[in-house]
């Protein structure tokens, strides 16, 4: 399992963590290269169902980051998306996929360091978790 | 072929199942899942369930499945390979215990994929399933067989056909070349007396309408929108009917997985809006009642006249599995006996 | 049961609604009970309440070819009641659309012609989930994840993906739902194992905050898959997190599309 | 057929794209296998099932002619996620063909005969074929008339072929727009193609004449009558219908109108045979 190197996607929002995240690279951090960024333009637009495209399509870890409440741009999305998050998680735990593989942060525009910790940690906790496999497999099962 | 009559014992059965078994064969049989009883893989007789009047689902996933791979294809830099089925690879199947109305079914299956043309991978996974039907010593009051041409002993559609006439001992017909060569892989199979009949361990399904009077009465009734909308008005507009419908096969083609994947065909059911709605928006069929009525003039209607067979054999699943009770057999009736 | 026949008559007699959607008898041990549209004082005979008359008939509420038959009363059972108020929250029913006949297991009949009266009656309502609603949850909440994994997988596979879940439900209502939205194509089309999961998990979330736990989703579902559970859980952590229940007002926001600041955020980093 | 059978298509090179109006496109397709070309064969009216690979399969009529051999054209409306596909190619790619399916036009019957060809919109593409068809065999029929319509100037399809008839002395071209839809140098008519149709129709002899009508069935609706009232009997008047189709070769069972298959006792119907069939479509 040493050797596995997790892919990880990581939906954040325009204005808080995509630029936190250029933030990182400009004060020139090191953090995992392991994750793939999508933008979007605000948390209330990251549908469970793009997560649920992810592992499908071989995410083994997932991100989802936005501004911190109170602090946002378009003042009530990221509270949408919280509400969202609480219910998904919930429903996710109940069908025994492992929440842990789906990490939800704030990360502002001056959080860089914030930014570079949570992908290393995030990295981190799932290359213990190792593949997941058992959501990749699904995909062709079911075919005869 | 002439029909041969002999006699087998559960024991021999239970022998038979593991000589398929050795040689490789998949055994759909009826089996209790949770609450329900339907066809899955088993491996012994012991799992298999006969009390049933009927499983919810029908037997034809064993040639035509939910969902089957078509042929599969990767698209890469401005090639594109296809790669078809290997049909030597699917699998020889034993369908065990499955219902004479579920034997004459399959007949109904190969007149919709080959009336005008063959369709290959139903014909290839149709020449690898060989049908153990049981005849039914019970029946209930969704079934009506006796009205759909066929019966509690029905024959059409069996290699070997069962009827137990005495505890854990089975009157076995062997109708089919298939069955033939089946019945020549048991050991101890009796020569039956002359005196044993299958009609007295048999079900009394009394006909329910007159079958003769259900084509002429649709095509009058085709433009009644009234009646057509009073019949479906508890339709809920799924497809819980035509899935467990053992004669149903409308099918969907949908590719999946980007460049590299598989096109596939699965089920579809005219109930659904989607069915027949054109890309513009235009729907020629835009209400339940619509939907409805088609499916009844498509089984009993435009199936004898185009493919020479009905595209129902009374074995009365969509009614048990309709989550409203829009019973087929009581619409039947009402077109049956509409006034012209 | 004569209660809600006369009930019945009087209501199309004085032409106070154009249709009765209640309850008759069903064609066989599968179905003891069935919904009926009674448009004459004569049929009324035919109407029935007892034990087995389950399905939630708020669902004909919004089908078309039964809205075009006029104004409706509604045999409602405390569910379809809830149903009732959650459609109305949504702007899919307005007052005096319908008057509901409130029925319990005891015969009562309640004729209740606005929203308002429905609310009051709702009010008195036990809305919780039953002891053992609440133990046979527990019973997989408690499982390892991995064995609900597995459970689920097993439950999943044997989805048709014939939406008699869908069509059953009143609140999925839907002119075009998810699964046939192909631009892009959200859910997969055929009933393989990806495409079951996440037809299920599409169907919970989206009736999250919203499902009155009437269970004709599970009924309904030909091959015995206990939706019920995933709906039970997703309202019990709404109820948990955000204290809202839903259907027990004509005028509410809906849980998934609104906030409160102090929302719990332990699992947020 | 037993390749089109078994759902396999046959492989095609966009050898060409033309843009019709901003949402409709022709295409060329050529054989990548130069060999299934050569045995391939289709009659003007026929159908065929287009793929993107890994998108899905959408259904449209061949829009050439066969007279025109080594190629197929089809000419379509970006509009669900196949056409949004197909839209985005560029010449060279790889798509999938199946077909031909279905009837066909009875052009042989029509030797000798005056043709009259209506259309509304994007249904000149099944058109084009027979039109075209008959124009490369000019000496068999007699007077050739079409009359094309579409919403406004931008919606009218093969331009530089309608421009081409237009010069022809052997054709009677009347192309129109919808009242609204002209722009200022639009030399054309103006108004619905049933109006247009009735205003032109003393120049139209319906004696020895077949006429072919494609167009949205409100066209189509609107066209019968006047058709009927210049003496058409309804065995002359074809038209071809389009329904949602998965499989094209009556198995699917999705397109039918009443018992008929569109995918094969049509496309093709006459006006006699749809008054006996129910609005299905």
């Amino acid at each position: 399992m040493s050797d596995f190197e997790p892919k990880i996607v990581a939906f954040v929002c325009n204005w808080c963590t995509y630029a936190g995240a250029d933030l990182t690279g400009t004060n020139r951090m090191k953090y995992s290269p392991r994750v793939t960024i999508i933008r979007f333009p605000c948390t209330g637009r990251i549908d469970f169902m793009l997560l649920l495209k992810a592992f499908a399509n071989g995410a083994d870890g997932i991100i989802v980051s936005g501004c911190h409440p109170n602090d946002y741009h378009y003042s009530s999305g990221n509270f949408h998306a919280r509400r969202r998050w609480i219910v998904f998680r919930g429903l996710l735990d109940f069908l025994g996929i492992d929440v842990r593989r789906v990490q939800f942060s704030w990360v502002s525009a001056a959080e860089g360091a914030k930014w570079a910790q949570l992908v290393d940690a995030t990295a981190e906790q799932i290359r213990q978790l190792g593949p997941f496999s058992g959501y990749h497999k699904l995909r062709g099962a079911g075919v005869e | 072929m002439e029909t041969e009559k002999k006699l087998i014992g559960r024991g021999e059965l239970e022998k038979l199942f593991s000589h398929w078994r050795s040689k490789g064969k998949r055994i759909l049989a009826p089996k209790k899942i949770g609450a329900k009883i339907d066809f899955a893989a088993v491996t012994t007789l012991e799992e298999v369930c006969l009390d049933q009047v009927q499983t919810v689902q029908s037997a034809k996933t064993a040639v035509f499945p939910r969902v089957e791979e078509l042929f599969s294809f990767k698209n890469k830099d401005g090639r594109v390979e296809i790669r078809e089925r290997d049909q030597g690879a699917l699998p020889e199947t034993v369908i065990f215990g499955l219902r004479p109305c579920d034997d004459a079914a399959f007949a109904v299956l190969k007149a919709i994929f080959n009336w005008d043309s063959q369709d290959p991978l139903f014909s290839a996974r149709m020449e690898k399933v060989a049908v153990i039907g049981v005849s039914c010593p019970r029946a209930d009051e969704y079934c009506f067989c006796t009205s759909a041409g066929g019966g509690p002993g029905g024959t059409t559609g069996s290699d070997i056909l069962l009827t137990e006439i005495a505890p854990g001992e089975y009157l076995a017909e062997i109708i089919s070349e298939k069955g033939r060569v089946l019945a020549g892989e048991a050991a101890g199979l009796k020569p039956c007396p002359a005196s044993v009949s299958k009609e007295a361990h048999l079900a009394k399904v009394e006909p329910v309408f007159a079958l003769e009077r259900v084509a002429p009465a649709l095509a009058r009734l085709f433009d009644d929108n009234a009646f057509w909308v009073e019949q479906s008005l508890r339709c809920l507009g799924c497809g819980a009917c035509a899935y467990v419908c053992p004669a149903c096969a409308c099918f969907d083609i949908q590719d999946e997985g980007g460049g590299s994947g598989q096109r596939l065909r699965c089920w579809d059911s005219c109930g659904f809006g989607l069915f027949t709605l054109h890309t513009s928006g235009h729907n020629p069929r835009p209400v339940q009642s619509q939907r409805w009525r088609q499916r009844l003039m498509h089984k009993f209607s435009y199936m004898p006249e185009r493919q020479q067979v009905l595209g129902c054999v009374g074995c009365g699943r969509c009614s048990r599995a309709c989550p409203v009770d829009m019973n087929i057999l009581e619409h039947l009736r009402s077109v049956a006996e509409a006034k012209p | 049961m004569e209660t809600l026949r006369n009930k019945a008559r009087e209501l199309l007699a004085s032409k106070t609604v154009q249709m009765v959607i209640g309850y008759g008898r069903g064609s066989g041990e599968a179905a003891p009970a069935r919904a009926v549209f009674i448009r004459a004082a004569a049929e009324a005979e035919s109407l029935i309440f007892d034990a087995s008359c389950q399905q939630n008939l708020a669902v004909y509420l919004m089908k078309p070819e039964v809205r075009q038959l006029g104004k409706a009363a509604l045999v409602a059972t405390p569910s379809a009641l809830r149903t009732i108020l959650q459609l109305a929250a949504e702007n899919q029913v307005k007052d005096h659309d319908l008057l509901a006949l409130a029925v319990d297991a005891q015969g009562e009949v309640t004729p209740l012609a606005t929203l308002q009266t429905i609310e009051a009656h709702v009010a008195a309502l036990d809305c919780n989930l039953s002891a053992g609603e609440k133990t046979e949850l527990q019973k997989y909440v408690a499982l390892d994840p991995e064995q609900r994994r597995q459970f689920w997988q097993e439950e999943f596979a044997r989805c048709l993906k014939c939406y008699a879940c869908r069509g059953a439900c009143p609140l999925c209502y839907c002119s075009r739902c998810t699964v046939e939205c192909n631009q892009p194509q959200w859910i997969p089309v055929p009933a393989h194992d990806l495409g079951n999961l996440e037809w299920n998990v599409m169907r919970a979330m989206h009736l999250a905050g919203r499902c009155v736990n009437c269970g004709d989703c599970s009924r309904a579902c030909p091959v015995g898959i206990p939706l019920y559970l995933l709906n039970q859980r997703l309202l019990s952590e709404v109820l948990a997190n955000f204290n809202f229940r839903s259907g027990m007002a004509a005028k509410a926001d809906n849980a998934m599309s609104t906030f409160k600041p102090d929302d719990p955020e332990d699992f947020i980093r | 057929m037993s390749m089109a059978d078994s759902f396999k298509p046959y492989l095609m090179k966009i050898e060409q794209i033309s843009d019709e109006t901003p949402d409709v496109k022709t295409m060329r397709l050529v054989f990548s296998d130069e060999r299934e070309g050569k045995n391939f064969s289709f009659r003007t009216g026929q159908f065929g099932e287009y793929s993107v690979f890994g998108e899905g399969e959408c259904t449209f009529c061949i829009a050439s002619p066969p007279t025109r051999q080594g190629y197929i054209e089809c000419t379509f409306r970006k509009a669900g996620r196949v056409t949004s596909a197909l839209s985005g190619l560029e010449p060279g790619e790889i798509i999938g063909f199946r077909g031909p399916y279905g009837n066909i036009f009875p052009i042989s019957d029509w030797e000798g005969k005056n043709l009259l060809f209506i259309a509304g919109g994007i249904a000149l593409p099944p058109m084009r074929s027979v039109i075209w068809n008959v124009l490369d065999l000019r000496e068999r029929y007699g007077n050739i008339t079409i009359v094309y319509g579409a919403r406004t100037v931008a919606d009218l399809v093969y331009k530089r072929e309608l421009a081409e008839w237009a010069g022809r002395s052997d054709v009677k071209l009347i192309s129109t727009v919808d009242p609204g839809g002209e722009t200022p140098d639009w030399k054309g008519e103006i108004g619905f193609v049933p109006t247009v149709l009735g205003r032109a129709a003393p120049a139209i002899a319906s004696r020895d004449t077949v006429a072919v009508v494609c167009g949205p069935p409100v066209m189509i609706k609107f066209t019968f009558p006047v058709l009927t009232k210049l003496g058409f009997k309804p065995e002359n008047i074809f038209t071809t219908l389009e329904n949602r189709m998965k499989c094209g070769v009556g198995k699917c069972g999705r397109c039918n109108v009443g018992k008929y298959f569109v995918c094969k006792d049509g496309p093709v119907f006459t006006f006699a045979q749809l008054k006996d069939m129910p609005q299905e479509y």
